[in-house]
């Protein structure tokens, strides 16, 4: 049970202090406002409504869910393993194990917090984005305004009722803010369900593109992955390093299939570090949406088992690392 | 004051390469610079791949170096203020200013080197280039047509006037074009691009010509082996895409008159070799099109901007190079600057995010200028008035960041047009100068009013 | 933290890692079986573009529009010594845009080969047009009917008009190539396709299914696999078929004109030794040219193929009828009444060719004007086997008179480019021609009267 | 004599985001230190102390109230020339090496090239890291960071020499040093401000001393004369002159009564600084830098054997 608190406690110290960072609250607001942009600034939309949206929205939500996940944990570890932050934990009686643990659980928790911002911004893009509409009443294009109306103002809102929560209760104006920000989208997202996309009211329509959610989710589970991979770098370079290395892993994952799975069957080293290299082209599905194609329920099943075992296998990688570095 | 800058600039310096930025930026720019260019794919002329050549490899060297610039330079007082470092300067005999220009010289210094290590490995490119044995036409159109950089020289234009405007304004309300009502302010855009593009067509037996002025000493570089052209961009109304041609130049200072035979021309751009003797240095020269086709449908268009156009050697290659790359540095120079000010205001990340965004901004301003596109009308108040507000804003923005694109002449040096003394001057003195000034006061003045003994504040 | 575990969590390590690559092949054999067009696209995409389609995240429309807006104005302004490479990254980014993969094709086919002197250079290019969007773009979209739409065009208008000034050369050099699988003007079918190198080469280098061809030979031929047409009416089929019950338009706009012009000029004889390329009528096909376009306007419905197909059967009836083949003239000349009841203006056959054919001959263009002069020559030697030395002599005159008018019209500098063939040769193919459909003792009467090879 | 620093009302109130007054560093503070005089500020943690000098050093702004330093502005460069300071924590650049530390500092003094080899050679055979000096400071130990900052707030031969905590972080020869270095530049002239809770340097070296609590000024004045309790005298004599102690002080009550008492000499400037800081606690002052007090807590004194030690005492030498 004491176990237990002190887990839970860590995690939220680490959760927490990443969510205080201004660069989160600026990330994940410029993520929003980029997503809530896409339908807007496209114009060469290249035939294909919607999806150049989508995709556009779910690459946001990965490549700055890179930036977040990767900055929480190289900055979060490395730093305090060198400010003595970790050395005072340490001499607790917490055991290096919980501690490198309870980080991974902390970041892997900003991780989710930001997919799901995401998620609900990538949701409501899509349903913005330009459509083609045989519909006999209001026939030809149709752009969901009030919807992107609603988006837009919901960012002004939250910043600016952070900025009172601050200035009146001193609330933390990052932590509030970026909370704000995800209470803004999630109103917006139950407000919209209720109509469809000329505007009219039918309540419980929940007209969206739920396709999309399995790819967030297998998204979530990259980051997941990704966070594992940062902490475990950074228990032994320091940050900047940390962060060139894990552009490296990221590259590297990317090519997997084409680089060395192609190669496998004639090289062992290439099957090697096919089967070894994380595979992130399993965690990106936006293609399997296009030309109406869903991801099944059991692929993400799958892909959450490899997701799992994957980063428990890097962080026990990494936790031999930690068991062995010098603190403070 | 000036050992003071010295010291710090050097600093400065050390602290970039140590930081490794500065090493990885060099080795991806020499990674870049010599892969790229190789690997673009060009349109299989010799002249053409020269072009990309110079085009890709300073315009690449421009983005890595440029995001070297701002990523180190956005570190380079953030970092100090947030480990302290800053405050054992801070309290020496040094101006915020010193400390800012020791910081801005010093990464300078290492843009410089950037640009030089680029510049040296394009030339080195472009020696081969012009000693290979090409398919076709080979290196001496390479040398002839990208490395001899010219002046262009425009016609005198032939704006359309008021008069010509409501001419035809009254002509189409009577053939019952223009419904009545509708005034000439409303059709204005439409009627002038009528009459412009009446004027560009030459139809077949007709005939079109342009004077050209020559200033006075322009003729300096010309010679026998640097010829001069004349350049025309044409397009045939017809389907089959040619038009049957003859030109005429005369120069009534030189009293010189000379003719090229008739020729097809296809669609596209093209370039007549013009004797060196014939034009004058100084005074008028008399450019004539006289379509020769026989075909009712062969009209040649003279749609480019401009129709036609005198190139006259000027400079070397390497004066225009050199001017190119001022111009490059000095658009380094306002990155560094920026990078340098996010730094003294914000901490690191949100420094870095800042300038991206900011860089970012000016672009997509720029792009958003070649694209603009109206709103559907059904969007209602609120957009309708982001729209204006966005509308203001970018045009905000192009006035404060379109100059600092301008000074890039990448493009011109591509295209074998001779980078002008004045535009290099001018961007130095304005980019490299003004716009680091007053960023430079204004984080001057929040380094000195900041206060710096609070750590990572 | 005891000894024991201290050495235990590598093993663990290793273990999981184990375990994570044997999910990771199972998650790859899954994405496998998903089907093609989902993730499979990326699986087999260089490692640029699946860098640009991911790691470039949400820049990705963004940049590829900013390099389309750039490549627009390149081409705008005729520039177009860096379109290549542009459209090369703009495809990487939007790999499955058929927009961009015809505007790349067309830039390369059309705009950078213009800009090459030499044809061996141009034709370089438009061959590179014609392989980006067979072999590239096709892996990407191979359902998307606009891609087979442009590689048809590329075959139809850029090999197959005489718009082009090395447009001879490329019909050569494309002759030459097919003649490796058909010799003659007939393709061999059962040789073929019992050939594996044959149809292997076919199917890997061509990407063209010989079975799909022979199939087509029967519904639409025969062809003359040696001749652009030909392969346009086979991308443009083949773009029909992808679009499935939905159909394409534009795909059937383009067949029905491949096979109009494999009607005018669909048989070659083709000696490169010689350099003798001469394409004359493939009257076979005019009735499989009918039902097309009545399979067409079956399929759309009301649009302007109705036009069309009233042109062709115009045209078609003075062809046949120039030819001698009354029969079928005649059964054009029905359908042509049919569908435009009091259109013609005439009471039958005869009338409607003597108030036409003169405005036919002084419109036509390159083909058609081979096309009738040929047919002249042809009904001339009709007329000498019959022994009418006169009406010979008549047509004959008619045959030289039409040529020589158009000629004359022409600058010399465009007839270069039209590249007619010898008058010699079009007469020798209409000797030929008669000697073959002529009862073999009026063939003799022919060579009796005409001498070995037409010479009178 | 002319002070060389010399600060009326000096207030610093540090704000938060939206302007508002978060914490009250310094308030009200009148402070004169003399040229040639070695002055010393005390005072428990966060009672303002480094704050005062930033203010000083015109690394922060006054809120209020003026400060003259060598009577000319803080934040004025001419100043600075004459100021040598030793920050409280190493703030050198990690990549340079000891030397280049040197030698770029007094670059930023504008001393010529010789001038600035034969200092740094000095400098660095003073504080001892002759032998390190071509290594980078980030590889450096604590203590010997701080020889180095000790030696670049030296390489001006400033007039006044304002140092944070000077020994912490130092062996206890290196202590010495200091002191030792404290009073020789003190005997050239050199104006030393020195703050530090080792009242026992304090004590040692500083002429005057200023004791801060709460940002105020509780007490300032000459060492002596803070220490001198009027009402009594105290009488030194070398053991052996005195004789027997017992003897001496039945001797000196049969002449001045039953009060007198005989014994060593305690160090007294402790006592007297806790009881400025107690006097000021019950004042009962809203406090911002450390609370008050209340002793030892008790779950500790079951088993914390021993004197009660102020956490503000104690240090490493």
């Amino acid at each position: 049970m004491l176990r237990f608190r002190q887990f839970t406690a860590l995690a939220a110290l680490a959760a927490g202090e990443s969510l205080r960072q201004p660069i989160f609250l600026l990330l994940s607001l410029t993520c929003v406002a980029w997503m809530a942009a896409l339908p807007v600034v496209l114009m060469h939309k290249f035939g294909e409504d919607g999806k150049l949206v989508r995709e556009g929205a779910l690459a946001l939500h990965f490549v700055f869910g890179i930036l977040v996940t990767g900055h929480a944990a190289s900055w979060s570890l490395a730093r305090e393993m060198r400010g003595g932050t970790a050395a005072a934990v340490l001499t607790k009686p917490v055991g290096r194990d919980m501690f490198y643990l309870a980080k991974y659980a902390g970041i892997v928790s900003v991780a989710v917090a930001f997919s799901v911002c995401a998620a609900l911004a990538t949701l409501l893009s899509e349903r913005v984005s330009e459509r083609f509409v045989a519909d006999p009443v209001l026939g030809g294009y149709v752009t969901d305004w009030n919807t992107a109306r609603m988006v837009f103002s919901g960012i002004i809102v939250s910043l600016v009722v952070a900025g009172v929560l601050n200035y009146r209760w001193r609330f933390p104006f990052q932590s509030s803010g970026f909370g704000l920000l995800a209470g803004m989208l999630l109103l917006t997202f139950i407000v919209r369900g209720q109509f469809d996309i000329h505007g009219r009211l039918s309540p419980m329509l929940w007209a969206y593109d739920w396709r999309i959610v399995p790819a967030s989710l297998l998204i979530t589970l990259a980051l997941a992955v990704f966070a594992a991979i940062a902490l475990a770098l950074s228990t032994r370079f320091p940050a900047a390093p940390t962060v060139a290395a894990c552009c490296g892993v990221l590259l590297v994952g990317l090519v997997s299939d084409y680089v060395f799975g192609t190669a496998a069957s004639r090289s062992f080293a290439a099957a090697t570090l096919h089967r070894v290299l994380p595979n992130w082209q399993n965690f990106w599905m936006a293609d399997a949406l296009a030309d109406g194609g869903v991801i099944p329920g059991w692929y993400l099943l799958e892909a959450a088992t490899y997701a799992g075992v994957y980063s428990a296998a890097v962080l026990a990688l990494g936790l031999t690392f930690f068991r062995r570095s010098d603190v403070g | 004051m000036l050992s003071r800058i010295t010291a710090l600039a050097v600093l400065a310096m050390r602290a970039a390469v140590r930081s490794r930025v500065f090493v990885s930026t060099m080795v991806a720019l020499c990674v870049m610079i010599v892969w790229v260019p190789l690997n673009v794919r060009g349109d299989g002329t010799a002249a053409g791949q020269a072009r990309i050549l110079i085009h890709y490899t300073l315009a690449l060297a421009l983005v890595v170096a440029g995001t070297g610039a701002v990523w180190t330079s956005c570190s380079a007082v953030s970092q100090e203020i947030e480990s302290g470092e800053i405050r054992l300067v801070a309290v020496k005999p040094v101006r915020a200013f010193e400390v800012w220009a020791g910081k801005w010289l010093g990464l300078m210094a290492l843009n410089s080197l950037l640009l030089l290590l680029t510049a040296a490995v394009l030339c080195v490119f472009l020696f081969f280039l012009t000693r290979s044995s090409w398919g076709g036409d080979g290196p001496s159109t390479v040398r002839e047509r990208v490395l001899t950089p010219r002046r262009m020289y425009e016609p005198v234009s032939d704006a359309v006037t008021e008069e010509a405007f409501l001419d035809e304004f009254t002509r189409l309300r009577e053939e019952g074009e223009i419904q009545p009502g509708v005034t000439p302010e409303s059709v204005r855009e439409p009627i002038m691009q009528r009459i412009m593009a009446r004027r560009a067509a030459v139809g077949p037996g007709e005939s079109k010509h342009w004077t050209i002025n020559v200033p006075a000493g322009a003729m300096a570089w010309a010679g026998e082996r640097r010829k001069s052209f004349i350049g025309f961009r044409v397009a045939s109304a017809s389907w089959a895409g040619r038009v049957h041609g003859e030109w005429k130049v005369s120069s009534p200072a030189a009293d010189g008159e000379w003719t090229v035979p008739a020729t097809d021309y296809a669609d596209g751009y093209h370039m007549i070799d013009l004797p060196g003797s014939l034009l004058p240095d100084g005074g008028a020269v008399v450019v004539t099109y006289l379509n020769g086709s026989r075909d009712e449908s062969d009209a040649a268009v003279f749609s480019g901007k401009p129709p036609v156009a005198l190139l006259v050697p000027s400079g070397a290659f390497a004066a225009s190079l050199a001017r190119t790359l001022a111009g490059m540095l000095s658009l380094l120079a306002v990155l560094t600057a920026l990078g340098l000010c996010a730094g003294t205001i914000f901490s690191f990340p949100v420094a870095a995010f800042a300038s991206f965004s900011m860089v970012l901004i000016f672009l997509l301003g720029r792009y958003q200028g070649a694209s603009s596109e109206p709103l559907p009308p059904d969007v209602g108040f609120m957009m309708a008035f982001a729209e204006g507000v966005g509308l203001r804003m970018a045009r905000v923005v192009n006035m404060v960041g379109g100059p600092v694109f301008r000074a890039v002449t990448i493009a011109q040096l591509a295209d074998g047009l001779a980078v002008p003394v004045s535009r290099a001057v001018l961007s130095v003195l304005f980019l490299a100068g003004l716009y680091p000034t007053a960023l430079g006061a204004a984080a001057s003045l929040i380094l000195s009013r900041r206060e710096l003994g609070e750590r990572g504040k | 933290m005891t000894r024991r575990w201290t050495w235990l969590l590598p093993l663990v390590a290793v273990l999981l890692f184990a375990a994570a690559a044997e999910r990771n092949e199972a998650l790859v054999a899954m994405r496998g079986r998903m089907g093609p067009g989902s993730g499979d696209v990326l699986r087999n995409a260089p490692p640029l573009v699946a860098l640009t389609t991911v790691a470039f995240g949400g820049l990705r429309g963004l940049v590829a529009d900013i390099l389309w807006l750039r490549a627009s104005r390149l081409q705008e302004e005729g520039e177009y010594f860096e379109l290549v490479q542009l459209a090369d990254w703009i495809t990487a980014l939007e790999p499955r845009c058929s927009e961009i993969w015809g505007f790349h094709a067309w830039n390369m086919a059309y705009n950078v080969s213009a800009m090459m002197s030499d044809s061996e250079d141009r034709w370089r290019w438009v061959r590179s047009g014609v392989e980006l969007l067979r072999d590239r773009g096709l892996t990407y979209s191979p359902s998307d009917p606009k891609m087979y739409f442009e590689l048809s065009w590329l075959f139809r208008n850029k090999i197959g008009h005489p718009l082009d000034r090395s447009h001879m050369f490329y019909k050569h050099r494309w002759a030459e190539e097919m003649s490796v699988f058909f010799p003659g003007q007939r393709a061999d079918w059962p040789a073929i396709l019992a050939s594996e190198s044959l149809s292997g080469r076919l199917r890997r280098e061509y990407r063209m299914d010989p079975e799909f061809m022979r199939q087509m030979d029967s519904d639409y031929g025969p062809f003359d696999w040696r001749l652009p047409d030909s392969h346009a009416a086979y991308w443009a089929l083949r773009g029909r078929e992808a679009a499935g019950r939905r159909g394409s338009l534009a795909c059937d706009r383009l067949l029905l004109q491949a096979l109009v012009s494999s009607f005018l000029q669909g048989q070659l004889v083709f000696r490169p030794e010689e350099g003798v390329f001469l394409t004359t009528p493939n009257m076979d096909i005019f009735p499989k040219v009918v039902n097309a376009f009545e399979e067409a306007a079956a399929m759309h419905g009301e649009t302007t193929l109705p036009v069309a197909f009233a042109g062709f059967v115009r045209e078609a009836t003075l062809i046949l009828y120039t030819f001698g083949r009354r029969e079928q003239a005649q059964a054009a000349f029905n359908i042509m009444r049919a569908r435009t009841p009091g259109a013609t203006g005439v009471s039958g056959l005869e009338e409607f060719v003597s108030v036409n054919i003169d405005r036919a001959l002084k419109n036509a263009n390159r083909e058609r004007v081979v096309v009738y002069t040929e047919g002249f020559f042809y009904q001339g030697f009709l007329w000498l086997a019959a022994g009418d030395v006169d009406k010979a002599a008549a047509s004959d005159e008619m045959a030289r008179r039409h040529w020589d008018s158009y000629v004359s019209a022409k600058p010399p500098e465009s007839l270069r480019q039209l590249a007619l063939p010898a008058l010699d040769d079009v007469r020798r193919h209409a000797y030929g021609r008669a000697l073959i459909d002529l009862p073999p003792a009026l063939a003799q009467k022919l060579r009796d009267a005409a001498g070995e090879g037409g010479q009178e | 004599m002319e002070p060389a620093v010399k600060t009326r009302g000096l207030t610093k109130v540090f704000a938060d985001f939206w302007c508002r007054p978060r914490v009250r560093a310094v308030s009200g503070l009148d402070l004169d230190i003399v040229r040639g005089e070695v002055f010393g500020l005390l005072g428990p943690n966060g009672s303002g102390k480094s704050t005062t000098i930033k203010l000083l050093l015109g690394l922060l702004h006054p809120s209020a109230g003026s400060v003259e330093v060598l009577s000319r502005r803080p934040d004025d460069v001419a100043t600075k020339k004459l100021i040598g300071y030793l920050p409280e924590e190493s703030y050198l650049y990690r990549y340079l090496t000891a030397r280049e530390t040197l030698d770029f500092y007094g670059r930023l003094f504008d001393i010529g090239a010789r001038q600035r080899a034969e200092r740094t050679e000095q400098l660095l055979e003073m504080v001892g890291l002759a032998q390190a000096a071509d290594r980078p400071v980030g590889e450096f130990s604590k203590g010997m960071a701080r020889r180095i900052g000790l030696a670049q707030a030296l390489i001006n031969d400033p007039a006044l020499l304002v140092l944070d905590e000077p020994t912490s972080g130092l062996d206890p020869i290196g202590c010495r040093q200091i002191k030792d270095l404290i009073v020789a530049l003190a005997k050239r002239g050199k104006t030393i401000l020195l703050c530090s809770h080792l009242l026992a340097d304090v004590e040692d070296v500083c002429d005057r001393i200023a004791i801060l609590y709460n940002g105020r000024l509780r007490a300032q004045g000459r060492v002596k004369d803070l220490l001198r309790e009027s009402a009594r005298v105290r009488i030194t004599l070398p053991s052996e002159a005195a004789g027997p102690e017992e003897k001496l002080e039945e001797e000196m009550r049969r002449r001045f009564g039953p009060e007198v008492e005989v014994g060593h000499p305690v160090i007294e400037l402790e006592s007297f600084f806790l009881d400025v800081v107690q006097k000021a606690r019950e004042g009962h002052e809203p406090d911002s830098g450390v609370g008050h007090e209340a002793g030892v807590p008790e779950y500790l004194r079951e088993t914390a054997a021993g004197p009660y030690v102020p956490r503000g005492g104690g240090g490493e030498c």
